[in-house]
């Protein structure tokens, strides 16, 4: 069953002449790790902003355990494409912050935030205030704080795209663990079609204009990656390949047709 | 019992040294607050609030309050304005005669006393006041506006009016005023319940006024002179003392006996004059039938006996 | 109103339907004339009640018949309208002196480091004066006309506009200033494009709390020789007891403010729609 | 002020070397007592030239030995240093009431619509209305006692507070606010750890607004049968042209809301260090 | 000879335990296009900021043409991590910007936007308020900001980021166009190391810990794409495998040292 369920999905902007969603029906169980790829402006983002509850739908249902999302909540924690953290606290303190929320004692707190800080390898940053990260730390930052958080559901907005190639996979890799570890379901936008081969159970490839969804795919290399086997050998894998190259076409295709 | 808050306001007059003695609370038994006021409005403001049972105003703000029905009345008075206010035309504003007003800048802090000593003066001297540029403004703008040359006269009291005599001459005075059949007052006026239920209070507070102004009646410059006073009427006005000894003579303090006769008709007259002239001027919309209930001199005559 | 309406849980997202906390079963226009129809109860139950002399307030009934006479044959010289023409220049002149100056020279003291320090101590030393305290020197200095009138209103506005210029000065996201320079802006430029505008937001409402001063500073600027205007005749009024009169001048700088923070409040949101968007 | 000082043009980046604009040879606070000294240096000239005669602007000597009389003997039964407490006290106790209601109600007002149509127009009523208008209905309602005359202050105070709050509220990135809530942060929770501090530069800076507002209302609150306060003892002189009292009275307000000020500036900077950072 | 020019440049923020850079130094020629690959907190975007005359140096100098560089200027465009724009603006505002700075005429201004939006695939966006783009679209955006400009020097942080591996390629190509077209000197931080060897006329790779250059390459692949040989055959190619995993073994093993 889904955890987290949209039906007939529409929503448009007041104002734009066409819909940035249209009838979009998509599910997300909690052993899932569902990944929506897509061209600049297909609406990945504001699907997501429609499952975190931040924005209602036009037209249609957003569910979570069965029960109508009215808005935002601690089950749903969010990674968010400009990192959204709050610059009045240190480093520690926004990875703490759900955790705070929810009433978990301070010493308990501290180590869970130690712990995740040093996941996403920032464990000597805890102290440092927000303005004093680079892009790619402050986007950790962002990935802790979601991580660190008790929810049932990871949304993700592309959580690596400032991430230079050795971090992003020690990151990806980091989420695979947790997502088998925690049986969260995960929802991540990328716009990297090998990291969403790489990391889908699940895989939407969206089209915008409005935006829709055309391809629905199910790989299974986290398994694989999970099972034990290597990253290299995974990625130099054929099937892999010739699927990475299918998606490249079917995205420049779509974004051919919508060009002309 | 407890204690009575009494407004007073800064006007310069003998019975400050017995407030400054304590002569009030020794006579009458009980603790007083006294409390500063600025002008007539804000005394009557604070009496109505009920928590000023006593206090000390003009008898332009006097005849306001009674045409609006305030309960209150007068018991004593604190002085006939005499020299103490006047009206004085700058030199070299061309001005030397009452008919030469008209088209000059006079100023005036609007409803003081002075307000409508000035406008029973232009009524006198005939002179229309609509055609004289009258000026709201307090006594500390009237000087700077004087020294300026912005205005061309000025119907102010002390120490104002020092200021603009030592370059203006002095056109009338509320002494004058007064003969004209508009006379200006310092009053006490009391809410009616307290009067009812403290009749002793004011009977002794009537009496320590009396008593003062006796000693100051008996030897005026005496009583101006004596540093002693001046020093205390300096302390609770805020006046300078050099300024208290001249400020003094500038009103006339009557004695218990002369008040117990001015009480009655003619204050009631003058009260009621000063209520029509309001009513001419629109500052109230309507008139008592009488005035007398908002003036007794029941506690003078209880403080002769 | 709908931009600023809904600050949570949706405050940017301008999708179809937003989130709102509780319902709202009547429109914002109508809640307010509620909140002013119970003001209006309020009022005239406490004069009706006789809790309150009429003397201190009179009741509503009252009130209107003076309106008409004010209205028709006036007070102190000159009618309702008059007065409210008289005050209501003065306001407007010093404003329009207030922004002119308060505006440029918030922006050159949030952005001149040296001239902050200089002017600093100055401004710091006229703001908390109370007006009632200078009075006699601004008589002395600027005479008992017009000017000395709009200057203390002028000053009363001058002080959170400036305030909050500097403040929005400092609000500017510096990496906007950076792509500003990075594209070639001279510093008018930087100033004209990209520090007054990201400092607009804090500047309206700068304005609008210095609107505020400034109407309560009309009785004390009409207190210098004015023979018209709303303070002046509430101040001749309250000195004879004619409340009728004081409180229809407050009725009257009570509108005619709301009037004006009504269309400050416009601006603001059609100016600057991006504010409190993250971008 | 290192952190504000350099608002051009690299605003955040506190590298070692900063770039800005001119040359700088003196320290701020040099700056700043050369144009204390400056405006000293006027006073001093402009009493001596005789251009304003003593009896407005009396001379900075004359001054300086009222000063001391009033400090040892004190004027209307109190010495300056009460008079300066009394005051004190009040602006404090207002400024406290301000602030704890202020803000909350600013906060609720900016995230609440409903609640923000229904108190809208009787903040907008009360807000522009002169002191000195209303000043006979506080008395009757509300005594001449202490009450009467901090309400006036605090009245003075809040309105700068709540409009500012309510602005810093929109001025809070909507990202933050999702942030916080896909965390799962109560309502409470919100208003507490996100909007608060989000608003929180703002709020900082209409207290400042604010706190000039309510000096400036002190003479007219302590017109009220005060018998003590710095309002108090100016008014008292002022009847008697004791421009000298005036004067000193002036300097005081002026140094203690200065200093009331600079300590506001200070908490600004290090509770909100991240104001006007782009992230 | 160089048009930029850094020298022993140090970057020490106060109050952090090492410098952001030590003793860097770099030249850009007017023909080159320089990117510089590191892992996350390596100092790129310091660097970058220096070279924009954002941040001076703690130590050692910063030249553009010979002078001193003592802060921003028109000659020195960028492109920024977090993209910069102006609200007040819309779109075609934001392109506008620069050219209305410098004073060019309203018809010539708008033939430049309009054929730039073009070019970054935002023809119809021209009017939309910025808040109201997608992240891709922003970028692009920021992007069209800095190529409409008529700077000598373009200064890109991480600019293609946050787009999807079509729109990235298309403005990989883009700007490669206009840089042979332009002769413009490009400094392009990126985390992507295929991207990063593609574009190069030079490469360094950076290493934090204090922030400093450990390698310098020279790859040419972007002239023969220039040439006109096809983006697949050049990516395929041998040579630019190799080169691309002996990079991703070089940073690695940086990544792993520090980590140690
Ligand atoms: N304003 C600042 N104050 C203090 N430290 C800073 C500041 N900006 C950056 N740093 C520190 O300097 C180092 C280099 O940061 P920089 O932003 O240059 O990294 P980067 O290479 O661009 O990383 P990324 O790829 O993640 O954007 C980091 O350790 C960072 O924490
Ligand atoms: N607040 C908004 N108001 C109006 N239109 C919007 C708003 N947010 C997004 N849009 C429009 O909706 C469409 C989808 O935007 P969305 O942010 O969902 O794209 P995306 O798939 O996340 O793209 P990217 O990969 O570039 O982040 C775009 O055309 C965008 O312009
Ligand atoms: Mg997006
Ligand atoms: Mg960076």
């Amino acid at each position: 069953m889904s955890l987290l369920q949209v039906d007939k999905l529409t929503v448009h902007y007041p104002g734009q002449p066409l819909p940035a969603l249209q009838q979009v029906s998509l599910g997300l169980s909690p052993d899932e790790l569902l990944v929506a790829l897509g061209p600049s402006g297909c609406g990945k983002s504001t699907l997501l902003n429609v499952l975190a509850g931040f924005i209602a739908p036009t037209h249609g249902t957003v569910q979570f355990d069965g029960k109508p999302v009215s808005g935002p909540g601690a089950e749903r924690a969010v990674v968010f494409q400009n990192d959204g953290l709050l610059p009045w606290l240190d480093v520690a303190g926004n990875v703490a912050f759900g955790l705070k929320l929810q009433g978990v004692p301070a010493a308990q707190r501290a180590a869970i935030v130690a712990d995740t800080l040093q996941q996403v390898g920032l464990a000597d940053a805890g102290g440092k205030r927000v303005w004093e990260l680079s892009g790619g730390m402050r986007q950790r930052v962002g990935i802790a704080r979601a991580l660190a958080s008790q929810s049932r559901v990871l949304l993700m907005d592309e959580p690596f795209g400032a991430l230079d190639a050795f971090t992003r996979e020690q990151m990806q890799q980091l989420l695979l663990n947790v997502w088998q570890r925690s049986q969260r379901g995960v929802f991540l936008i990328t716009h990297d079609i090998e990291e969403a081969l790489f990391l889908a159970t699940s895989l939407v490839l969206m089209s915008p204009g409005p935006g829709r969804i055309v391809q629905y795919l199910r790989p299974t290399f986290s398994q694989r990656f999970l099972a034990g086997e290597s990253v290299r050998a995974i990625k130099s894998d054929p099937e892999f390949i010739t699927l990475r190259e299918e998606l490249l076409a079917s995205l420049t295709r779509t974004q051919h047709e919508e060009a002309a | 019992e407890d204690a009575v808050t009494i407004a007073f306001q800064t006007g310069v007059d003998p019975s400050k040294v017995a407030q400054a003695d304590g002569d009030y609370e020794k006579a009458t038994g009980k603790k007083i607050n006294w409390r500063k006021f600025e002008s007539g409005a804000e005394v009557i403001a604070a009496v109505a609030s009920g928590d000023v049972p006593i206090g000390n105003i003009g008898s332009s703000p006097l005849a306001a309050a009674a045409s609006r029905g305030l309960p209150i009345q007068t018991f004593l008075v604190t002085g006939v304005i005499g020299e103490s206010e006047a009206l004085v035309v700058r030199n070299g504003s061309g001005i030397n005669k009452p008919a030469d007003l008209v088209g000059k800048k006079i100023a005036v802090p609007y409803v003081s006393t002075t307000h409508y000593s000035l406008l029973a003066a232009l009524k006198h001297w005939k002179v229309d006041a609509g055609k004289v540029n009258i000026l709201n403004l307090r006594p500390s703008e009237i000087a700077a506006a004087w020294q300026r040359g912005d205005i061309d006269g000025a119907y102010v009291w002390e120490p104002a009016l020092g200021k603009v005599k030592a370059s203006g001459k002095v056109l009338t005075s509320s002494a004058e005023v007064s003969k004209w059949g508009a006379p200006t007052y310092d009053l006490w006026i009391v809410r009616q319940d307290f009067a009812q239920k403290n009749p002793d209070f004011l009977k002794q507070f009537v009496k320590v006024t009396g008593g003062v102004f006796d000693r100051y009646n008996k030897d005026p410059k005496g009583f101006a002179s004596n540093p002693a006073n001046v020093e205390k009427i300096a302390r609770l006005t805020g006046s300078k003392p050099e300024e208290v000894t001249a400020l003094l003579p500038g009103n006339v303090y009557p004695s218990l006996k002369e008040q117990s006769a001015l009480l009655q008709k003619p204050f009631v007259k003058a009260v009621s004059d000063t209520s029509v002239f309001l009513k001419s001027q629109g500052k109230v919309d309507s008139l008592q039938a009488d005035y007398s209930s908002y003036v007794t001199n029941q506690f003078i005559n209880a403080a002769l006996r | 109103m709908s931009q600023q309406e809904h600050v949570l849980p949706v405050p940017t997202a301008p999708a179809a339907r937003q989130r709102t906390w509780g319902i709202r079963p009547l429109a914002p226009w109508q809640w307010s004339s509620l909140s002013i129809g119970s003001l209006l109860l309020l009022w005239w139950a406490l004069s009706a009640s006789g809790l309150v002399p009429a003397l201190f307030l009179p009741s509503p009934a009252a009130v209107l018949t003076k309106l008409q006479s004010l209205v028709v044959q006036g007070y102190m010289e000159a009618t309702l309208q008059q007065h409210l023409l008289a005050s209501l220049q003065r306001m407007l002149l010093a404003l329009l002196a207030a922004v002119g100056i308060g505006v440029p020279l918030g922006i050159l003291i949030g952005v001149f480091p040296l001239l902050r320090h200089w002017l600093d101590p100055i401004i710091e030393f006229y703001r908390p004066l109370p007006p009632l305290a200078y009075l006699p020197l601004i008589v002395i200095w600027f005479g008992i006309g017009e000017v000395s009138k709009v200057l203390l209103i002028f000053l009363a506005i001058l002080a959170p506009v400036l305030i909050a210029t500097t403040h929005g000065v400092a609000s500017v996201h510096s990496i906007r200033q950076q792509a500003a320079l990075s594209l070639g802006a001279s510093r008018g430029q930087l100033l004209r494009h990209v520090i007054l505008p990201g400092a607009l937001p804090d500047i309206l409402t700068g304005i609008r709390i210095g609107l505020g001063a400034g109407w309560s500073t009309l009785v004390a600027a009409e207190l210098i020789a004015a023979t018209r205007g709303l303070g002046f005749m509430i101040q001749s009024a309250a000195q004879f007891l004619g409340t009728d009169i004081v409180v229809l001048g407050i009725i009257a700088i009570a509108l005619v403010a709301f009037v004006l923070e009504l269309g400050l409040r416009r601006l603001q949101r059609v100016l600057t729609p991006w504010h409190g968007k993250a971008l």
